[in-house]
């Protein structure tokens, strides 16, 4: 383990799932959210003042989308490890995520334990894939 | 070429379902997506935060339960709002007169325009394709008056007399020149679905309009309507 | 007495299409009236008695908890379904193919026959529009496939070339008499509403039929292929 806390920041356009993980995420004590944002543009704005080690992307949401703002992200600081978390269960989105430079891509509706462990894995340079997708790939 | 006139007619018709169909369909899709199963999801983390909270005895855990109580109360009456517009239930349960109350009122409530409906109660009954098709026809004609009349008062009526039954809204607005101008491209489709579906029960529609107002009427024919001793099982 | 036939003939299948499109909406005004709504509604149920449990420190409230947990993620995935079954996001967010791959893998783990898909990637894409039809027709063709061609396999090809984009749905099952013997009563609407939506778009459906199988090829023009340039901004 790291002795700093990993800096994690949220991006999601919903409210109550932005506030929802950084409430369940601020409850370990390895892990600081440095930062919550709403939307795709704001989080290619700000990824370098947030310097966040760990971006956890939204894929849907208005205006720029976190397929997109993924290569910009990378673009403008490659070191943020991406994971993207979905509603979208079907492959096709996962092997798209990657192709686009995520390191993983966790589904919103598994227990959120998953999503620690998941934060955990790319932080060890892993790359991880939710348990839940509906077929393998 | 009478055949090809009314080949032509359906072919229309079928793209223009096609087109509502999938813009329905697009939209429903996303709202279930983007707002019904976010909101689940963020009930999902409230409760598993106060889970978590509760097992470490920190005395936080209600505040959670309340916030996913919340948000649960909001996805409920959303789904209820997305099922309501598809079909309500009211329609196959109750019949149209609480249908019309139901829509109208939901109407008023939203628009702010004043509204009445009136249902001269009969015993014969809507078959389900009238009052499916005559629901539709409300809800289609109300749009229009919240899009279009700029009205301070709509009224519904729905009726059955001896040839038939017979619906009515009636707004105080603008008005409109009927029969609409011929312009390029395509028109709305709102006042040509009503006219298909009436047509298609072997009804008729009437559009009354002037500078105070615009009537719409859907007369349905007495085939249309079910005996008291047809009438079916219903599951009110 | 020619035009009265057409008439009849016309008559019957606008309600055919009306009735399916109300079939659709009912369908799934009660999925989510049925079934969405109650199992939310169990959760908040579950979720207040927790609250109550909590609040008198009862030590139950965690189990009344994570029940309403499991009840939420019943709702989530549910929700899912009914929104991917009227428009899968792929569609939207990936385009023809992935959607295509993703329909076909249901398709072979649903009915057992072996399915394959190839997609020759073309650089320009699908405007919306044909990207829905074609996506469309191949579901259309598939459920034929299921219902009616006791194949063994069918494969599913989408390529672009200089003229436009083609999908092509194949199968080895007994095949059919093409065109339709024109029959007495009611025939299918899948075929005729295949056509339909090929024709809005400005192209061409083609079935090729034998004892060896069924081919449906549907053909779209360039005019509905988006230059790379103008390719617009997705949300995915
Ligand atoms: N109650 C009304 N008061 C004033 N104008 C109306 C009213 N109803 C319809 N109109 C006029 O008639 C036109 C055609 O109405 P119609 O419902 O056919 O199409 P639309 O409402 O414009 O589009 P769509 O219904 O397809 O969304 C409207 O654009 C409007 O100008
Ligand atoms: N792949 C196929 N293999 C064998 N027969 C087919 C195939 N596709 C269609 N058919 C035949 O063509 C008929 C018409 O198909 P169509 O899709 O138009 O209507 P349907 O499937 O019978 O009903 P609907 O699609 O309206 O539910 C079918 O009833 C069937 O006999
Ligand atoms: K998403
Ligand atoms: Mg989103
Ligand atoms: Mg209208
Ligand atoms: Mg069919």
């Amino acid at each position: 383990m790291t002795a700093r806390p990993t800096r994690v920041a949220v991006v999601d356009d919903h409210p109550m799932v932005a506030e929802g993980i950084q409430s369940i995420l601020e409850t370990y004590d390895d892990i600081e959210v440095v930062g919550v944002v709403s939307c795709g543009q704001d989080a290619v704005d700000r990824v370098t003042e947030l310097a966040p080690d760990v971006m956890l992307l939204d894929l849907n949401m208005p205006g720029l989308g976190g397929l997109s703002a993924t290569e910009i992200i990378l673009e403008r600081r490659p070191a943020t490890r991406i994971l993207i978390l979905s509603m979208h269960d079907s492959p096709e989105y996962i092997s798209t995520a990657l192709s686009h430079g995520a390191r993983g891509y966790v589904l919103k509706d598994v227990p959120t334990d998953e999503i620690k462990t998941a934060i955990d894995a790319v932080m060890q340079g892993q790359e991880y894939l939710c348990t839940g997708a509906k077929r393998s790939l | 070429r009478e055949r090809s006139v009314a080949d032509a007619k359906l072919k229309e018709l079928t793209q223009r379902i096609f087109d509502t169909q999938e813009e329905e369909r697009g939209r429903v899709a996303r709202e279930l997506h983007d707002s019904i199963s976010q909101i689940l999801v963020g009930a999902r983390y409230a409760l598993e935060l106060a889970r978590r909270r509760l097992a470490l005895g920190h005395e936080k855990s209600g505040e959670s339960l309340d916030k996913s109580i919340a948000s649960l109360n909001t996805a409920i009456q959303e789904v209820r709002r997305i099922s309501r517009d598809l079909r309500p239930g009211v329609l196959d349960d109750l019949g149209l007169g609480p249908a019309l109350q139901a829509l109208t009122d939901d109407f008023g409530q939203r628009t702010g325009i004043d509204v009445d409906v009136e249902t001269v109660v009969f015993r014969n009954r809507l078959d389900e394709e009238a009052r499916i098709a005559l629901y539709r026809i409300a809800q289609e004609a109300l749009t229009n008056v919240e899009r279009h009349a700029e009205a301070n008062h709509v009224s519904v009526t729905i009726k059955g007399h001896r040839r038939g039954a017979l619906l009515r809204v009636a707004d105080d607005g603008r008005g409109m020149t009927w029969p609409l101008p011929e312009k390029e491209g395509r028109g709305g489709l709102g006042l040509r679905n009503m006219q298909e579906r009436v047509e298609q029960l072997g009804g008729t529609l009437r559009v009354l309009s002037s500078r105070s107002g615009t009537v719409i009427e859907a007369e349905v024919p007495l085939t249309h309507m079910l005996q008291p001793e047809k009438r079916q099982e219903r599951s009110a």
